[in-house]
């Protein structure tokens, strides 16, 4: 197992290089001065100059990508932001906790109501139950998030006045985000559970355990739902992980100070450094919750706890 | 009540006063650092850390040292605070705010409480240069223990101390008992940033924040009729303006600037997206400024007369457009009226909605017909702006306008001391300008402030950050 | 079938029907199907794919699934009792308990995500009043009366070959020493010599445990080696039930017989196959009369229109076909003409 | 048929290995033996032997891993992609599963005329259509399934139209991969007449792949058995039912229930324990785990194929013995 | 003993039996006329739209819905439901544009990676793994900032961001298929292999490509809308819903109309994709078949 996830991390290596070289090049091919925009308009020529000069901006793209690479792999260090010439590292952990706050949320809200949900949906398929609850997830598939926080903002914060409209710092704060944000996790959840349900209860194992004369409570709870984790899992980090990557649109919409927010103002700013090093966290993180979603199968599943020997 | 929360629409970036020269950093370093010497509504200075100065020739000044003033972290402030602070603001670390501590030649400190600065030729504006932000007086000893952390945990002898900062969330700022000067009325001062303009309003009317910055226009009644709320609305020492590409067919012919000028409802543009708030600026140079030229008039629009300048420049209709802005939506809305305005001479305008960076790249490389832009002033001066986008050399004058007789007098007026005779000067550059229409000025905008009834001394500054030190509850 | 006194019978399946309703029509699965077993007894249950030997096994454990299965009517007595008027809870008592099932791919039906111990422990524990402890050690020794080794008695089911899956589930069905077994095609999915190793074992656990055996199979040879009594199936019916002796040595139903001229003799040579002509048929839309009249060889005009009755030709050997007396006439002298 | 025609194909020390995560698998390993021109050569064993990788290796579907395999003495691992292509139209296959050889998508006349198409046997359309009828006929499919497409035919017939596409070329010699194996059996018996009634009118050789013995039985000129990759023994189908030689192939007769009641099962041998994986096989007789006979001898070196008496090629060490002893 | 079902459908696979089991599912067609409704929008705007979506009137600006504009009209009194047909054409052309964009692409890389395997196999799903690793809308903001604005840039971010998906789709279903026997057998019978791919691979993976496509439709015009909404969308005055649904958000208190009529287009073209896509995943699945 430690050697399976040793090798796993090893394998990150190229694609985190990938991934560096094509935002590396993305913002090459950007136009867009970040001396000129983190200066400000009225800096002087000889100052962006310096600037430029002193963030090695001026070197040959692949020089640049070199010394980035080799001082990220040698000191660990993705370089500081342009605009608040802090190491870019510190700036993501700032921003961090909001979104794993929100994630972890979102994440939760939807596990809680989706699996249960979904498995009710399956074994009384096709029942009234079902077919509403598979047209609402449907519906939560189809709102643009950003649509639905505004109205979720008006209603809520305007009109019932039940939370506030903005900000991070208490349990109120979190309601309306994750809202808005775990209406498609949850859908997806409850789809993949109800099919995935679906398909397990057919199984010939799940026939076995009845004719054991077994009560259909635990013929589903346990034999069936063990079973139709491994998809489950998957999209629950699959939605996880994306999550992480930052809502871009929720933050924005509720003030929320999260990674999403951060790395589409640096795009805008230009602030190379802190794009590059915040779209590297998220891809290792997005591959960190990857491996934590295989590990997650090999102990929902022994069949594949035998490859991963 | 002691805690004071407001709602800004963005947060600072960073506490070191020489890392960013932005509104939202300067509105926050304000309560922490301290300049040696601050501007009243004037744009004459007043004493904060130096309690006397003077001009002692065109290029040397003497400040006198308040004493007995403290920093958050205990050390007394001298003036090797202030030698510190300024030669740091010069050092390579402070390229951001270069502009500003560039003129100066060098500090001397005379004694303990005394420093004497030289500049490096006569310049005006130069108190406003020592009011800008950036040369507030930090601590030799926190920015050197802290390091990295230093814009997180700044330490300055202003009325606040810094107690926590979660990033684009909330500053949080708690009153520095030991302060020299009157100590503000409550505790605490929180600065949130809620980039969403409805929310700031929402969290204004729910009574989570005291203060909401910009309130959106489309609010602006809605405050107003709330009667636990007050709207506070002020100006602030910026001009938008749409630029015309000077360099290039057909826009380097007066006339067709004149043309489009005519052609274009400016204030009725202006009255649509504002909802009738703000002003038409008839001068480049804000009215807050010192020697703004009030005294034009705005033309009628006239389609007419337009056409038949149009004509007379050898205009081939239909002519085809673009006018550019960044994002801001009040200038995407001005384009898209512009557009349908000038469609009515056969002008066919493209709107090029471009990202801020990608927009200032656009402009640098000139393949643009108009552009909409606006200026803020930092020093309260007309120098800045003249230089900035008039002169031919200006590092913003994308309008690519160059006129020489134009250039001569903005280099004069930089250097000549404040009087009637460089009033003149200015007035005379004005008019000048406006024969020429290089650019078409749209709007002042009027910003408003969503203020709690029980709130009181807050009066906004044209700088558009804002002291809050003297807010008081009722 | 004459009626026979309920008591003889461990099981009496009296003019079963079940369906499924799916969206291209209703399938006769299972159609007025009459069966008994004595106590005791083997019986093996042959018929073709499609032929309605497991619908009708569900049915008997009330497993049918639901929908789109629906038994339509009949009865099923269970040691004198309609296992068809039982309640849910009693139903779950019964299953496991008295009659058990083996399913038919032992790929497929065991839980892969539990240990095989739990899995045959659970079924101890459901019908028996003991611990967890006691069902694991009952487990094991299940386990290794099938001849598995309790040292595997922790591994997961994809850690055994088919052959030894399948023994596991055998150890299963036979943990609570069930009255009836029924067992479906137990060995269609394994090797030969696999499948003689299970065969072998379970001839030997029958004579240890004595329960009664339904032996689901389309395999002659199987029935030929297992079993007292064959019952053959052809589209939701039993059409021939017979001692396997007579049976085999004298099949009555011409579908039987067909069944017989279509598999290859191992022991002599023969140059071609007497085939059955045609297919077996839609199951949504069952030939009216005898279902086997467009196939058989010998259909006279009442076979379209009538359905044949069950009858007695020789003690204990009812076939369902009306013509069986000529055909057997016929048998006869072709023997003679030989 | 006697057993002395020509040797149609002769394959020699054929192997095929695949890579797999836990090591080299050795599915097809060293075999060797001739089919002649005519006959049926029947090839048997457990599951996972390597009755189909050898059936496909030999008409290289796919890629030996050494070995070759003699067309009329040509070499055919060995030709180019092109004569290859010509080769083709001699050899052909049959699938096991009629359900998932026959593309969904293609009608039965557009499957069994793809043979003559690609290889441009009509140019024009109306004889391909012709031929694509005579096939049909052929193999007995009734003329109005033309349209039809696979999924609204059963089993029996799919496989009639599998035959057809492999008869379109008019072959020489037909691999028959368990071709009744996923059938019924009224339709197996249907299909192995077909069979049987084609190769008496067109003198096609075959190799019938199956795991039922009594159909390979019946369908068979020789047997072949195979065990875990290797031939362990190949014999007319006479000799191996009377008194069959390797120790495996004796209970692996044994081990088949005989639907008749008059037949002696009291001498069945059981074999213990499961076939071991052909993952990186141990030295010696693959089958000595589980043989009753084994000596020291077996475990160390490989038993080769050796002909016992005329025409019976049994690779064991103790083959004469046991003759003997049977 | 029962009524005997007379008639049998027998016909299931051809775009006729698809049709008709299509037209069981009433979400199906429910989603499959919104869609038609959506095309004939697109086509027909000049002459349905009652006014031009550049049409200014600041004098009729923020007029509630009425009889003479169904959804009112924004701040510039501009008729709101005109610029909701008009975008339907952007909306339809973003989602149309982008996915085919990425099934192009992702086609070409997940046939290619999935018939041929090995180390190509290996190459070009690590590359897409990196695409991958990058959040899509990073990755679709990134683009855009760097193509600069605008529609056609704006499709191919959307197109370039979701390419990963579609080759892991098609490689999957090309590696299935590559073993099925009726690949082997086309080439037992001398098929070449771009006749295999042709004939053989592709038209058997249609269905979850289709299926995949009208969901990416529906997910390209919602990426499409959340750039816009930030900024990095189209170009003003084009009508895009989730621009319209931006522009709008700051009046949201006064004149919710402004931003419910352009969300509700979104919603509900995004729910008739899904409700097809939904349907046509249980028409062409033949395990949901059964
Ligand atoms: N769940 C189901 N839904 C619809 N039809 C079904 C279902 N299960 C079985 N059938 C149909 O009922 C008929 C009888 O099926 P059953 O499984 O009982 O046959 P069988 O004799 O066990 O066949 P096999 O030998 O293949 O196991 C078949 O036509 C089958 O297609
Ligand atoms: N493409 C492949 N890659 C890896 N291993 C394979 C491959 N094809 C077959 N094998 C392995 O090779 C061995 C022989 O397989 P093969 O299919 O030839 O057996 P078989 O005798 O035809 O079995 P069956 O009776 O089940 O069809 C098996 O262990 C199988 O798992
Ligand atoms: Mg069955
Ligand atoms: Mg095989
Ligand atoms: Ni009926």
């Amino acid at each position: 197992m430690i050697k399976y996830i040793f090798k796993r991390i090893v394998s990150l290596i190229p694609v985190m290089l990938g991934v560096a070289f094509i935002v590396f090049t993305l913002l090459y091919l950007t136009p867009g001065d970040p001396a000129r925009i983190v200066m400000g308009e009225q800096a002087t020529e000889e100052a962006l100059h310096e600037f430029r000069e002193k963030e090695g901006l001026n070197d040959p793209f692949f020089v640049q990508f070199g010394n980035y690479v080799v001082k990220a792999v040698t000191k660990g260090d993705i370089g500081r932001s342009y605009m608040t010439r802090r190491p870019v590292f510190d700036e993501i952990m700032s921003a961090f906790p909001a979104t794993l706050k929100l994630a972890v949320s979102c994440v939760i809200a939807a596990v809680l109501f989706g699996i249960p949900i979904g498995i009710l949906s399956a074994i009384k398929q096709n029942s009234f139950f079902d077919n509403i609850t598979r047209f609402l997830a449907i519906v939560g598939l189809s709102m643009p998030v950003f649509w639905q926080g505004l109205l979720l903002i008006l209603l809520f914060s305007v009109k019932l006045r039940w939370f506030p409209s903005s900000g991070f710092d208490s349990w109120a704060t979190l309601v309306l985000p994750t809202l808005t944000l775990a209406c498609n996790p949850l859908a997806v959840i409850t789809r993949m559970t109800r099919s995935s349900m679906l398909e397990v209860v057919r199984q010939d194992y799940i026939r076995t355990a009845r004719s054991k004369g077994q009560i259909e409570r635990i013929v589903i709870w346990r034999h069936a739902l063990g079973n139709a984790l491994i998809p489950i899992v998957t999209v629950v980090g699959l939605q996880f992980g994306t999550l992480l990557a930052g809502a871009v649109l929720t933050e924005s919409i509720f003030s929320i100070p999260g990674v999403g927010r951060l790395m589409v103002e640096a795009i805008k700013m230009r602030d190379y450094p802190m794009v590059q090093g915040g779209v590297l966290f998220i891809a290792i993180t997005f591959s960190l919750v990857n491996l934590l979603v295989d590990l997650l199968y090999a102990y929902v599943d022994p069949r594949i706890r035998a490859q991963y020997k | 009540k002691d805690t004071l929360t407001i709602a800004n629409i963005y947060d600072a970036r960073s506490l070191d006063p020489i890392v960013q020269n932005e509104v939202a950093a300067s509105g926050a370093i304000c309560h922490i650092n301290e300049t040696l010497i601050d501007l009243d509504d004037e744009g004459n200075p007043i004493p904060l850390l130096a309690e006397e100065f003077e001009q002692i020739d065109p290029t040397t000044y003497r400040f006198v040292l308040r004493k007995g003033v403290k920093f958050h972290n205990g050390d007394p402030f001298t003036a090797a605070d202030v030698l510190y602070s300024i030669e740091r603001a010069k050092s390579p670390l402070g390229s951001a705010i270069k502009q500003y501590p560039e003129i100066i030649e060098s500090v001397v400190a005379e004694d303990d409480y005394t420093v004497v600065i030289k500049i490096k030729y006569p310049f005006t504006p130069f108190w406003g240069t020592m009011a800008h932000t950036s040369l507030a007086v930090v601590n030799q000893r926190a920015v050197e223990e802290k390091g990295d952390m230093y814009p997180m945990n700044p330490v300055g002898t202003g009325p606040f101390t810094m107690k926590e900062w979660v990033k684009n969330d909330k500053l949080v700022l708690e009153r520095f008992e030991e302060y020299w000067g009157d100590k503000p009325a409550y505790k605490t001062l929180v600065m949130r940033s809620v980039p969403e303009s409805v929310n700031r309003t929402i969290e204004l009317e729910t009574g989570a924040v005291d203060i909401a910055y910009l309130i959106p226009t489309a609010d602006v009644s809605r405050v107003k009729d709330n009667k636990d709320l007050n709207v506070i609305s002020a100006y602030q020492h910026s001009t938008c303006f749409m630029g015309f590409n000077t360099a290039k067919e057909p826009w380097n012919d007066p006339r067709v600037r004149e043309a489009v000028k005519l052609a274009l409802d400016i204030n009725g543009a202006r009255h649509a997206v504002f909802r009738g708030t703000g002003e038409t600026p008839v001068s480049l140079v804000p009215k807050t400024i010192k020697y703004s030229d009030q005294s034009a008039t705005m033309p009628k629009r006239d389609v007419e007369r337009a056409k038949q300048l149009l004509a007379e420049a050898g205009v081939k209709l239909p002519l085809k457009a673009q006018i550019w802005s960044n994002a801001y939506k009040p200038r995407v809305d001005l384009a898209q009226i512009f557009q349908a305005q000038l469609k009515e001479v056969g002008i066919e305008i493209e709107a090029k909605v471009l990202e801020w960076g990608a927009y200032l790249d656009g402009l640098k490389l000139g393949d643009h017909d108009m552009y909409i832009l606006g200026w803020t002033i930092s020093s309260v001066d007309p120098d800045g702006i003249m230089s900035g986008i008039v002169h031919s050399g200006g590092g913003s004058n994308y309008a690519k306008f160059h006129d020489e007789e134009i250039d001569a007098l903005i280099d004069k007026g930089k250097t000549m001391p404040d009087g009637p005779e460089r009033e003149a000067l200015y007035m005379d550059l004005q008019k000048r300008l406006n024969e020429q229409n290089p650019y078409l000025y749209l709007y002042a905008e009027e910003t408003f402030y969503g203020v709690k009834n029980e709130v009181e001394n807050f009066i906004p500054s044209a700088r558009g950050y804002h002291n809050l030190a003297g807010v008081s509850f009722k | 079938m004459t009626q026979m006194d309920d008591k003889k019978f461990i099981l009496d399946i009296q003019d079963l029907t079940i369906h499924y309703v799916v969206e291209s029509g209703t399938v006769h699965a299972v159609e007025n199907l009459n069966l008994s077993l004595g106590y005791g007894e083997n019986l093996g249950f042959v018929g073709e794919t499609g032929a309605g030997k497991t619908t009708a096994a569900l049915g008997i454990m009330r497993l049918v699934p639901d929908p789109p299965g629906k038994v339509i009517g009949g009865k099923i007595i269970f040691e004198g009792e309609d296992l068809l008027s039982k309640t849910e809870s009693q139903m779950r008592a019964i299953r496991g308990g008295k009659i058990s099932m083996i399913f038919q791919d032992p790929m497929t039906s065991l839980n892969p995500v539990i240990t095989v111990d739990k899995q045959i422990a659970e079924m101890v524990l459901l019908h028996n009043d003991v611990t967890e402890q006691q069902a694991l050690e009952r487990a094991v020794e299940m386990l290794e009366m099938v001849g598995i080794k309790k040292e595997r008695a922790r591994d997961f089911p994809h850690q055994f070959s088919g052959g030894m899956k399948q023994r596991v589930v055998i150890a299963i069905a036979l943990a609570c020493n069930p009255a009836l077994l029924i067992a479906d095609e137990p060995t269609t999915a394994l090797d030969v010599t696999i499948q003689a190793q299970v065969l072998e074992l379970m001839k030997e656990l029958r004579r240890k445990i004595n329960t009664s055996l339904i032996m689901i199979t389309h395999d002659l040879g199987i029935v030929a080696e297992m079993c007292d009594k064959v019952a053959i199936m052809y589209a939701g019916k039993v059409v021939e039930y017979a001692s396997t002796e007579a049976l085999f040595n004298r099949p009555a139903h011409p579908y039987t017989e067909g069944l017989f001229n279509s598999i290859p003799d191992l022991t002599e040579d023969e140059d071609e196959l007497k085939v059955i002509k045609g297919l077996m048929p839609d199951p949504t839309d069952i030939p009216s009369g005898c279902s086997f009249h467009p196939r058989c060889p010998y259909a006279v005009e009442t076979c379209s229109q009538e359905v044949p009755e069950m009858v007695e030709i020789e003690p204990g050997h009812f076939v369902a076909c009306p013509v069986w007396g000529k055909k057997l006439l016929k048998d006869s002298a072709a023997t003679e003409v030989k | 048929m006697s057993l002395t025609g020509q040797p149609i194909v002769e394959v020699k020390n054929l192997k095929k290995y695949f890579h797999t995560k836990r090591g080299m698998l050795h599915a097809v390993d060293d075999v060797s033996f001739s089919i002649l021109k005519g006959e049926t050569l029947g090839l048997v064993g457990e599951s996972g032997c390597g009755k189909s990788t050898l059936g496909r290796a030999m008409i290289r579907l796919l890629e030996a891993t050494s070995g070759e395999v003699k067309f009329w003495g040509e070499d055919i691992l060995k030709l180019s992609s092109s004569r290859m292509k010509e080769m083709r139209k001699k050899i052909q296959i049959v699938f096991q599963d009629p359900y998932s050889c026959l593309n969904p998508r293609l009608s039965v006349s557009e499957l069994i005329s793809e043979p003559l198409l690609v290889n441009k046997v009509f140019s024009n359309s109306a004889d391909r259509i012709k031929k694509v009828k005579d096939l049909m006929d052929t193999v007995g499919l009734a003329q109005r399934l033309v349209n039809a497409y696979p999924h609204e035919l059963d089993g029996g017939r799919r496989q009639r139209v599998g035959i057809a596409r492999s008869l379109a070329l008019s072959p020489e010699f037909i691999v028959l991969d368990e071709p009744v194996s996923a059938l019924d059996v009224c339709i197996q018996a249907q299909v192995l007449n077909l069979l049987n009634n084609l190769q008496k009118e067109f003198g096609y050789t075959y190799v019938f792949i199956s795991h039922n013995l009594s159909v390979v039985k019946h369908v068979s000129d020789r047997i072949a058995v195979m065990y875990l990759g290797s031939m362990v023994e190949l014999t007319d189908y006479r000799s191996i039912f009377k008194d069959p030689l390797h120790p495996y192939t004796q209970a692996l007769l044994s081990a088949i229930p005989i639907a008749k009641m008059d037949v002696d099962r009291s001498k069945r041998i059981i074999l213990e324990g499961d076939v071991p994986s052909p993952i990186e096989p141990p030295a010696g007789c693959r089958f000595a785990g589980r043989c009753r006979y084994r000596q020291e001898r077996c475990s160390i070196e490989t038993p080769e194929l050796r002909q016992i008496d005329p025409g019976r090629w049994v690779a064991c060490h103790y083959a004469k013995e046991l003759k003997e002893t049977v | 003993m029962s009524v005997q079902s007379s008639v049998k459908v027998k016909s299931e696979a051809g775009l006729l039996g698809i049709w008709k089991r299509l037209c069981k599912s009433p979400l199906a067609m429910f989603g499959l006329f919104i869609v038609g409704l959506l095309i004939f929008f697109a086509i027909t705007a000049d002459f349905v739209a009652p006014y031009r979506y550049d049409q200014q009137s600041l004098m009729d600006a923020f007029q509630a819905p009425s009889k003479e504009h169904f959804f009112g009209t924004d701040e510039f009194g501009r008729d709101i439901f005109s610029r909701i047909i008009y975008g339907s054409r952007i909306s339809l052309q973003v989602g149309l544009i982008a996915v085919s964009i990425s099934v192009i692409f992702g086609g070409f890389l997940g046939a290619v990676a999935g018939y041929y395997g090995g180390r190509i196999d290996n190459i070009i799903m690590r590359c897409m793994d990196i695409l991958l690793a990058i959040p899509s809308i990073l990755l679709a903001i990134a683009i855009a900032a760097s193509l600069g604005p605008g529609l056609y840039n704006m499709m191919v971010a959307v197109g370039i961001s979701s390419t990963p998906q579609y080759a892991r789709i098609i490689r999957g279903s090309v590696l299935s298929l590559r073993d099925q026997e009726f690949v082997e057998a086309a080439k037992a019978v001398g098929s070449s292999d771009s006749r295999i791919i042709l004939k053989h691979i592709i038209p058997n993976c249609l269905a979850p490509i289709i299926v995949q496509c009208t969901l990416g439709v529906a997910s390209a015009i919602l990426t499409a809308a959340g750039l816009s909404f930030i900024g990095l969308g189209i170009q003003p005055p084009i009508p895009e819903w989730g621009a319209m649904l931006s522009g709008g958000r700051e009046y949201i208190r006064d004149y919710a109309y402004m931003t419910i009529f352009p969300g509700l287009a979104i919603m509900i073209t995004i729910l008739a994709l899904n409700f097809l896509g939904d349907g046509l995943r249980d028409v062409l699945d033949p395990k949901l078949r059964r």
